[in-house]
């Protein structure tokens, strides 16, 4: 079971970046469970996420304190001190930034995936909302599944011309992400 | 021969909220009444959503309070109509004299309760604290584990609250923040198979109705002996309640293939020493840690409870009897008794379990959250009382400071 | 000789068109005006109708005890905090169920004013079908006369006793009707029971209101053991009332207030004090207060009723 | 199911297709409306006004009361615009 934990601000579909994930893996006939951290949510507040994926059932309901993979989409946490509490050693991290340099470090980190996602975003649907884009990188940089699975859970939150942009968001997510090993 | 339906049922990634919305919808209520509140809202946002789109052809009434939602839900369901509403919290309490007037007027109301903490301090956190505020209202209780079950229990909900032996109220409570929030498959049933489930109510005899030009009328006074019997008869409902709930798990296995047991289910206790009673979304974590203590030699259980009123204390008693620890785990507090609610009460049934001993945890209250540290402490003690060591009858687990202090 | 009698007969008995459904003998005090209103509404309106009411004077007779009832009609009793909300649930299960009905929410001014305003305002905001019938006694009789926020200025009540720093009711009346026509409901209307053409005419044309939504009548109903009068002045006291515009009677579509009598040359209001003993402390100096809040109110009611002419209803809001 | 001694349901419900309930208010009585039948002109004031509606039409002609429910409140005598009923001490009556 790999346990991930969002990082972002209200706002940048957070909560939607990790609920399409478990979508996605229930599509593959593996199990997904995806829940906020309890909160007001308000646009601009910083929002936390979590999202647990495997391919047996899930019955853990408790937060997360340990994630092996953490996923920033808001570049001002990547250095907060926050979002790497916990990381498990081997951990990884999907940081949306403008910036595709390697400017975080960890103990446990090793592997590192950068996505300009809110610049493919603005170009795809207009919005700075990184949410899918995040989808299509996660789905390349952990390994754990393919980008179809990804591009047909959309179809549950997003229709029509939405849906069709949102998909070419999280294809490009997946081919334009950077990995870095670390 | 008969031709099988060619829909078939679909994983749906989706809360437990929403899971709530569509059994709901899938129930084909006559009327819904409800008010949001965190965290039940999405509840009443999908019905309306269903309800908008044509999808549910039901009575919406988007009420000013959750009082008037309780209300309006009970004299529909009098008169003789399907009804659901759904709240949390401090709606239910505000809810509280027509909770209390519905189970009185034995109206067959399925509600779905979003737990959540209520006591003093307008605390936005999980717990169980508004269902025990609630517990001796004459409803019946039914807890959900996850998502699925939320969804299960809906259904089962409306064949024991409708059922012409049964006509009590059935509140389904599931963890506000947890379950209301969590996004994972559900098997989402077909519409025929639900009505296939349902149509059972429909061979029964009706229920009093109330008709216009009727000449029945509800709400009458019980003068002294009078009362006495509909209390009995209450009370006497609620026993039968227990069979009953045994029996529609199992019809319920038969068309859609999942079955919990009944009033309590039970996970790894055949041959377990130790064991945590517990309810809710906290035993989806509890099995987890268990199966890991397996792996290390500790033989521990789950008893889960699905059904809390009536307290199901005959398969309590079947499945702890003989145990070397119990350890009750509460999300929510007995004021006034140092142990929790539930704790109090198994603790009535004591001399029944053939020696076992008992301890209280009080965890994933007030915010907290039951890790899976936590529950590991649990058994750990419960494992200490099993072998005679001193522990202490009851632990905030989440609080050592309370023990630090020597309080409690 | 039995001819012309005939021809004398009130116009009030061509209304009364259903039998009474209660019992002859129930437990109302002798003289009680809401014993007259509830054996007249179904008189009017018929025997098919449902009636809710919670715990108040209509209580010990509107409900049964144990298996028996008092009356013929259905009805369904609980509380008074959801009375409204009760209503709203049965006439919107009987509209899904297509069972023609007419559901009448029949309340004292305690559940009505007070506790059960909440729901009360919910449900004519959402314009439900059903018919709320408030009986005003201006206090809560059942439990032993104490203040409502229908009790006038200077009425003693048990919870607003005169004293020596105290005139009774140290506080003006609300005006429920008024409020309740600022819902922009189909129907709202206040009546008497000196007045019974006009009060069958407005049960009516509540039936008739109920059919776009929501209808509302406010009923002044005095009482007789809990304001001190005799018995047999139940109707002199209603009388006065409207004639001292102390209780205007009147009507409002969608909000849109219409008087149903004018009164030529008010009487003063201690004309109608006079009769009661709950005024009968009061000095010429607090009848003067009361007699210029009823001025006051009156003033303001007919303010709104001359909009009527200026003040059409868009064809864009008709149902 | 437990018995149904006092109730015929499940929850609280009357039944009015049984016989109605009903208290001889008429021993309240202290006074009793008594009727001019030459003074009545047939208005049925007295019989609208009546809280019990208990004032019967006889004949067409006049009203009397059915004295086994009338609770002797004076309504009619005081409504009668013809002075027709007078009000009379129960006890006038007692044998």
């Amino acid at each position: 079971m790999s346990e991930v934990r969002f990082h972002g601000r209200g706002g940048q579909g957070v909560v939607t970046t990790s609920k399409i994930l478990a979508n996605a893996f229930a599509r593959t006939g593996q199990f997904g469970a995806s829940f906020p951290m309890f909160g007001f949510e308000r646009r601009g507040a910083p929002v936390t996420a979590f999202g647990r994926f495997s391919d047996k059932p899930i019955r853990e309901k408790t937060q997360i304190y340990n994630p092996d993979i953490i996923v920033v989409l808001d570049p001002s946490q990547k250095n907060s001190p926050a979002v790497f509490q916990g990381l498990l050693p081997g951990g990884m991290m999907l940081l949306n930034d403008a910036d595709n340099k390697v400017g975080v470090s960890h103990e446990n980190l090793r592997k590192l995936g950068i996505i300009n996602a809110n610049k493919i975003a603005v170009e795809e649907i207009g919005l700075s909302i990184p949410n899918t884009v995040v989808v299509g990188a996660f789905a390349r940089m952990s390994g754990l599944l393919d980008i179809e699975p990804c591009c047909e859970a959309l179809e549950d939150y997003f229709s029509g011309k939405k849906l069709a942009a949102n998909i070419v968001c999280a294809r490009r997510g997946f081919e334009e992400v950077e990995l870095f090993d670390l | 021969m008969i031709t099988k339906v060619q829909k078939k049922s679909q994983i749906k990634v989706i809360t437990g909220n929403a899971a709530a919305a569509i059994a709901a919808k899938l129930a084909r209520p006559d009327v819904v009444a409800a008010y949001p509140i965190t965290p039940q809202t999405e509840v009443i946002e999908q019905i309306s959503q269903f309800h908008a789109n044509g999808e549910m052809d039901c009575e919406l009434i988007t009420v000013e309070g959750e009082n008037s939602a309780m209300n309006a839900v009970m004299a529909a369901s009098l008169a003789g109509g399907r009804v659901f509403t759904a709240t949390s919290s401090w709606g239910l309490v505000f809810m509280y004299d027509a909770i209390l007037a519905a189970a009185g007027a034995r109206a067959p109301i399925v509600m779905v309760n979003v737990n959540r903490e209520t006591p003093g301090i307008i605390a936005v956190s999980s717990g169980q604290q508004d269902m025990i505020s609630t517990r001796d209202a004459g409803w019946i209780f039914l807890i959900a584990e996850d998502c699925q079950e939320v969804l299960d229990l809906v259904l089962q909900a409306y064949r024991l609250a409708e059922d012409y032996d049964i006509q009590v109220p059935v509140m389904v409570h599931y963890d506000g923040f947890y379950l209301s929030y969590l996004s994972e498959g559900v098997d989402v049933p077909i519409q025929e198979d639900v009505d296939r489930f349902l149509s059972v109510l429909k061979t029964q005899p009706e229920r009093t109705k109330l008709v216009p030009g009727g000449r029945l009328g509800c709400g009458s006074h019980g003068i002294l002996g009078g009362y006495l019997e509909l209390r009995h008869k209450h009370v006497s409902a609620m026993e039968r309640a227990k069979a009953k709930f045994q029996q529609i798990d199992k019809e319920y296995e038969e068309i859609f293939g999942r079955s919990y047991g009944g009033l309590v289910e039970e996970y790894r206790m055949d041959d377990a020493d130790v064991v945590l009673v517990g309810s809710g979304s906290m035993c989806g974590t509890i099995k987890s840690v268990i199966d890991e203590k397996r792996e290390e030699g500790v033989k521990a259980g789950l008893l889960k409870m699905r059904m809390y009123r009536p307290f199901p204390s005959e398969a309590m008693i079947k499945a702890l009897k003989g145990k070397k620890a119990i350890g009750v785990v509460d999300r929510s507090l007995c004021f006034g008794f140092k142990g929790g609610p539930i704790y109090t009460e198994l603790k009535a049934f004591e001399t029944k379990l053939g020696g076992s001993k008992m301890i209280s945890f009080i965890d994933g209250i007030a915010n907290t959250d039951i890790t899976k540290i936590n529950v590991a402490t649990m058994i750990d003690t419960t494992c200490d009382l099993a072998a005679g060591k001193n522990v202490r009858e009851v632990t905030w687990v989440s609080y050592p400071e309370a023990q630090e202090e020597g309080g409690l | 000789m039995t001819e012309k009698k005939k021809d004398n007969l009130t116009k009030v008995m061509d209304y009364l068109k259903h039998e009474d459904p209660f019992s002859k003998g129930v437990a109302f005090c002798p003289g009680c005006g809401l014993e007259l209103l509830l054996r007249f509404i179904p008189q009017v309106m018929g025997n098919d109708i449902v009636i809710t009411g919670t715990p108040s004077c209509s209580a010990p007779v509107l409900l049964g005890q144990n298996n028996q009832s008092w009356h013929t009609l259905s009805y369904f009793g609980t509380l008074m905090t959801g009375a409204a909300a009760n209503a709203t649930g049965l006439a919107r299960y009987y509209r899904k169920a297509g069972i023609k009905n007419t559901v009448v929410c029949f309340n004292g001014d305690g559940t009505a004013a007070d506790i059960g305003f909440g729901n009360l305002s919910g449900a004519a905001e959402r314009n439900e079908p059903f018919i709320y019938i408030c009986y005003d006694n201006e206090g809560y009789m059942n439990t032993g006369i104490q203040k409502s926020g229908t009790t006038p200025f200077g009425a003693t009540t048990t919870t607003t006793p005169f004293g020596s720093a105290s005139k009774g009711k140290n506080l003006r009346r609300m005006n429920l009707a008024l409020k309740m026509a600022m819902h922009k409901i189909p129907y709202a209307a206040t009546a008497t029971l000196s007045d019974l053409d006009d009060l069958a005419k407005k049960l009516l044309k509540a039936k008739e209101a109920k059919k776009r939504g929501f209808a509302f009548l406010h009923v002044f109903a005095p009482c007789t053991t809990g304001w001190g009068f005799a018995p047999e002045n139940t109707i002199e006291v209603c009388r006065r009332a409207v004639k001292t515009n102390y209780f205007p009677l009147w009507e409002a579509e969608n909000g849109k207030i219409r008087m149903t009598k004018t009164v030529k040359k008010p009487k003063p209001v201690s004309t109608y004090t006079e009769l009661i003993k709950k005024f009968a402390h009061l000095s010429q100096e607090d009848l003067q207060i009361l007699q210029d809040d009823v001025d006051y109110e009156y003033c303001m009611l007919g303010g709104l009723s001359l909009l009527e002419g200026e003040c059409r209803l868009p064809a864009s809001l008709e149902d | 199911m437990s018995s149904n001694k006092y109730f015929k349901h499940e929850g609280p419900w009357s039944d009015s297709n049984d016989p109605l309930m009903c208290s001889d208010t008429g021993d309240w009585r202290t006074k009793r409306p008594v009727v001019d039948k030459d003074k009545c002109i047939f208005c049925g004031f007295c019989a609208i006004y009546c809280p019990i509606q208990v004032m019967e039409m006889v004949e067409e002609s006049y009203f009397s009361p059915d004295l086994d429910f009338c609770k002797g409140c004076g309504i009619c005598a005081k409504e009668c615009p013809k002075n027709a009923i007078s009000m009379m001490p129960e006890g006038d009556f007692k044998k």
